[in-house]
C-alpha cells in the first residue's frame, strides 16, 4: 500500500483514513485508538481555555507525529467559521482547515451556503479548505470551483452511524471530482468505511464511530483495515454484479452416478 | 488613574482587568499551556508576537481559545 | 488476530478467510492469490482425470501448506453427492468435505432436500460436513441438528456479485447456531465480506470475487483485510444507528463572534 | 481367452480392455499422477489398496477422478 | 381492473388481495376492514371449540360472500397439517387449504421439509393446496412440481412488517412459476404490497398489516389500492432506471437572458 | 379520500398527485394519461413559440379543467429563472410557479445557491413559489423561512426512476416543515410514489415515470392509486417492525395429534 | 353396566362420558353452532354423517375443531 | 426613412423589422394563437397591454414565448 498514498494539497499521506479526536472517553484511550488506526492526520475543535484542564491532545498528537487538522466545529455561520479558521491557524500554525459550518443542532447539517460563503473567504486568506459538506454533487462541484483542497461529503449525519445514505450521489461525486473526496461523517462500521473507498473515495475521515465504540482501540483497527480493504478492492476492479449464478467449478467432467 | 480597572468579556464572562494589562498578562493568567492558544479580540485574531504590547479598552471581547478534543 | 482463530471441527485456523480455486485463468495467478488472500483452507472441485493435463492446484496448495477442502460442486442429487465425497476422501485424504448440491445451472442454489439427505448420509459415514446452503434459519438448524461442522449459507448466488441480499436471514442464522456459520457465496467486493462477519459470521468462503477480479491478487489482499476488519468490528462494538446526529465535537466552549 | 477383451465405460467413454487387466492399470494409463486419484466402479469407491488385484468385468463403469480448480 | 382476474385453481378473483383474519380486536373492526379490502378470499384458522365464544368469523365472511379458505397455521409437522387440513375441509366444505407448516415460534418461518411432505400427502388426498412457503426458488420448484396450486413465498417473517427482503428472490420465483406467485408474510405497509405486485406477483396475502394497524379499515383500504397499484404498474411497464438524469422538459427554444 | 384535501397556497386539491406534461410521444397519449392520474394541477414549460406548431397542452389542460403550473425547467442561473416565471405570469395569467434552476446537464440536479437566490426574487415579486430542491433538510428549511408553499425535494435525479434514494432525508424534511413537502423527481414506479407518501409527504409530482411507460394512461391511473394507497397507509398508521415474527392465528386451541 | 362411563380426552382436557355417547352428543355439548366443525378422533377424521353412529371407546383423543380468525 | 427597418434579435434569430413595427406586429406575425403567450425584450417583460404600443429599436433582443409540454 506504501505506493498508494493520499495527497492532500500536495502533501503525501500513507494512511487513507483521517481520525477526529472528538468522542473519547479519555487522551489514554484516544491515544491507543489513534495508534491504532494508523491515521496521519486528526482532526481537533477549538474551544475557550479552561484553567482547569490538564493534558491537551496535541501532545498526544505530536507523541505520535500525527498531522493535526483543525475544524470549525460548532459554527453556525461564515463569520464564525472564518473567524476560528484564523483562530486555529494563530493557535496551531497551520493553514490547513477542516470547515464545518452547521445548520442546526438535532442533524448537525451542513448549511451549504454559508459554507460556500465561508470557503470562499478562507480561500481567499490563504488556507487549504477541507470543507464538510452535505452528499449533493452541485454544492461538491461549486466547493471544488472556488479552490478547495479536497470535497468531503456526509455518509449521513454525525455520528448517527447511518453509513452511507446515498451511494449514488457519492458516485456521482467521485465521477466528477478532480480534488479527493473524502468521506466525512455517518460512518458507523467497517463495512461502510470500505464502501466508501469502493466507491471511489480517496479516503475516509470518522470519529465516533471509534471512539465511541465498546473498544475504539480495537474498532480503530478495524477501521484501518477496512479502508485498505475498501482501496484495494476499487483498484483490483470488482467482479460485475450478475442477476444469475456464474459457476466457478467446470462443468465438464463432473462424474456420472447411477 | 492609570491603573485603573477596564471592564472586558474574556471568554464569555465579564472581568475586570487592569489598565495596563495586556494580552500576554490575560493570556498568562488562563492558561499555563506554553503554545497551541489563540486570542481574537473584538472578532479580530491577536497575533501572538503582539500579545506583549497589546492592551485592553473598555468592552472589548476577548476570546482565548485553544485545541481540545473534537471533530 | 493472533488469538482469535476459527475452529473448525475441532481444528485452527488463524485466517477466516476460505478460499475456493475456481474461475482463476490460470495456476500462478491462482497461486499468488491464494497467498495474498492469507487463507489456510482452501476448495477443489473432483472432475474426471484428463490426461493432457499438466499441472495440479494440489500442488500449490502443497507448497503453501493450505489445507484442502475437497468440494461436490456440480451435484444435484445426494447419491452424486455422497460419490463424489467419497471419491474426494479417497483421493485427498481428508474426511472434510464442502457439501453442494444443487437444484439448476441458472441460479446453482442449493436443493435443501438433497442436501439434507445428503448430509445426513455423509455424516454417518463419518465425514465432517461443511454444507453450502440457502439463507433458510430453518434449514440451517436442521442441518446443525444433524451434525454438520458449520452451516455455510449463501450470500446471493454463486459467481453473482450480489452481496448479501438478506441480513436479517444471516443474523438469524449466526443467533440461532452453535456450530461455526461460514457465509458462502454471493461475495462481490471487500464491504461485502465485511458486513458477512459483522453479521457476526465466523468466516467467509469465496471464489469468484477475487479469481475474476481485474486483479486477483490484489482483490484477494483486499479480502484478507476486509474478513479482519469485519471480524474486529464485530468484536468490538460498532455504534448504535441514531436517527439524528449527535456531537463529537464539545458544545461548550464555542468561540462568540459579533 | 484368458485374455478376451472386455467392455467398460471410463469416465463416460466406451472402451475395451484386457480381461487381465486391473484398476492399476486403467489408472496407469490414464494418469501420471501418483497421488490425488480416487476411482469407483459402479458407484462404489475402490479404495487404492485393492486397485492391483481389482479386475474388471463387461459393462463396468469406471470413473477416475483427481482434484481440479472450483468451488 | 375488472378484465384482469387471479385465476386460483380455475377459480376467478376480481381481487388479487387476500386477507387473514388474524389479529383483529374484534369481529366488528375485522368486518369494516374486510370490506374496504376490497378481498374475495380470506383464511380462518382451526381450532378446538370453544363453548363461550359467541359470534363467528365465518357470519362475518357469509354475510359479504367472501370465500373461506382454512388454513393449518401453528402446525409443526406434515402429520398435524395433513390432519388439520382433513379437519378443515370437513367442517368448512371447502377443498382448498392454505398450508403452513412452521419450524418455530420465534420466526414462525415455514418448515421446508415438512412443507413438502404435507403438500405432497394433501394433494394425493385431493386438494388444492396454497403453500406458505420461504422465498428460495428450489422450494417453490418443488412445490409447482408436487401439483400445488399456487406458491406463496414469504416476504419476511409473519407478522415482522418487514416487507419483501429479499427481491432478487421473489423475481427468480415469478420468473420460474407457472403457477400464480402470492407474496405472503411480511408486508407491513402499502408500498410493500405494490412492490410484491411490480415484481410480478399474482397477489398478496396479508393480515397483521391490516388488523394490527392503528386504523385497520383505513389500512385496508390502502392495500386494496396498493395492490391495484403495483398491478397496473407491472403490466404499464416501467421506464428503465437510469443513472444520470433525462430531461422531460425540450432543452430546445429556451430564452436566452443577459 | 374526499375530505382530505391538499392546499397548496390556500387552494384546495382533492388529488395529491400533480402531473407534468414532458415526454409523452403525443398531445392525444398525454390527454389520457393526465385524465387516468386524476391530477388537478399540472406542469408546462415555457419556450420559444414556434410557428409549425398546432394543438396546445393548455387546450388540453383546459378541456379538463386541470390547473397550469408554469415551471422554468432548463434555467441555469436565478436571472433566467426570474425571468422565465414572470414571462409565464404574463402568458398564463398564473403568479404560482414550479421553480427548477439546474446545475448541469447530466445530473438535472437542482444548484441550491441560484435556487435560493431565485426564490427570493420570485417571493418578493409576489409569486406562490413550489421549488425544485435536492433532499438537503437545511436547504428545504431555508426555502421554507423565504416564503415558499411549499417544497419539493428530489426523490433521484430527473427521469432516473431510481425512486427515493434517500428516505432518511425525506422523513427529516417532513419532520421540520410547516408547508406541504411534495416528493418531485425520480419516481420509477407505483411503489415509489406510495413510499413518498407513507415518508409523510404531501404529493407527489412526477412526469416521466408515466409519460415514458410502456403505456401512460395504465401507468397514470397505478400513480393515482398508488399516491391514494400510500397517503391511507401514512394516516392508518403502519405496524411497527419487529426483527421476530408475530403469530396472527391464535396459539392455544390447537389440535394435538399423535 | 351398559352405560358405564368411558374415558376420553376431548380437546386436550379428559373427560368421562357415557357409553352409549355417541360423537353428535358430545359436539351437541361443546357447541351450540349447527355447522363449520368437524371431529377426529385418534387422529382420523370422523366425517359428520357419522356422528350419530360413532360411540366413544376407553382412551379415545376427540378433537373437535371449528373456524376461527386467524392466518 | 420613418420606416427604415431596425435590427433585432427576435428567439435567438436576427431579424429585420420596420421602425414602425411594434410587439403586436412581431407576435401576429411569429404565432396565431390569440393566448397564452408573453414576451420580453431585453430581459424585461411587455405587457399584452403594451404591445400595440411598444416599438423596436435597433439591437432589441425579443424572447416570445409560450407554454409547451414540460417537467
Amino acid at each position: 500500500m506504501a505506493d498508494d498514498p493520499l495527497v492532500l494539497a500536495g502533501e503525501r499521506f500513507h494512511s487513507r483514513l483521517i481520525m477526529g479526536t472528538g468522542g473519547a472517553p479519555g487522551l489514554d484511550i484516544l491515544e491507543r485508538a489513534l495508534v491504532a488506526s494508523g491515521t496521519e492526520l486528526t482532526t481537533v475543535a477549538m474551544r475557550r481555555v479552561d484553567p482547569r484542564m490538564h493534558g491537551s491532545v496535541l501532545d498526544v498528537l505530536s507523541a505520535h507525529g500525527i498531522r493535526v487538522l483543525p475544524n470549525t466545529a460548532g459554527c453556525y455561520t461564515a463569520a464564525e467559521a472564518v473567524l476560528t479558521a484564523q483562530l486555529a491557524r494563530e493557535a496551531l500554525g497551520t493553514n490547513w482547515i477542516k470547515l464545518e459550518v452547521i445548520a442546526d443542532e438535532r442533524t448537525l447539517l451542513p448549511d451549504p451556503l454559508e459554507l460556500v460563503d465561508a470557503a470562499e473567504q478562507l480561500i481567499d486568506d490563504g488556507f487549504v479548505v477541507l470543507p464538510y459538506t452535505n452528499d449533493d454533487p452541485v454544492v461538491a462541484r461549486r466547493l471544488e470551483r472556488l479552490g478547495c483542497a479536497a470535497v468531503m461529503p456526509l455518509g449521513s449525519p454525525i455520528g448517527s452511524g447511518l453509513g452511507i445514505r446515498n451511494p449514488h450521489n457519492i458516485d456521482l461525486i467521485v465521477e466528477q471530482s478532480q480534488v479527493p473526496v473524502i468521506l466525512d461523517a455517518g460512518i458507523g462500521t467497517a463495512s461502510d468505511a470500505a464502501l466508501a473507498m469502493e466507491l471511489g473515495c480517496d479516503g475516509v475521515l470518522l470519529a465516533s464511530a471509534v471512539t465511541r465504540a465498546r473498544e475504539p482501540a480495537r474498532m480503530a483497527e478495524a477501521m484501518r483495515r477496512a479502508v485498505q480493504a475498501g482501496r484495494l478492492a476499487h483498484l483490483a476492479g470488482r467482479i460485475p454484479r450478475r442477476w444469475y449464478a456464474q459457476a466457478s467449478s467446470p462443468r465438464d467432467g463432473r462424474a456420472t452416478v447411477g | 488613574m492609570a491603573d485603573d480597572p477596564v471592564s472586558v468579556t474574556v471568554n464569555g464572562e465579564p472581568r475586570q482587568v487592569a489598565m495596563s494589562a495586556t494580552i500576554a498578562d490575560l493570556v498568562a493568567a488562563m492558561s499555563t499551556a506554553g503554545s497551541g492558544i489563540a486570542v481574537a479580540v473584538n472578532d479580530e485574531v491577536v497575533p501572538r508576537g503582539r500579545w506583549p504590547s497589546r492592551r485592553l479598552h473598555d468592552r472589548d471581547r476577548v476570546e482565548i481559545l485553544t485545541a481540545v478534543q473534537g471533530g
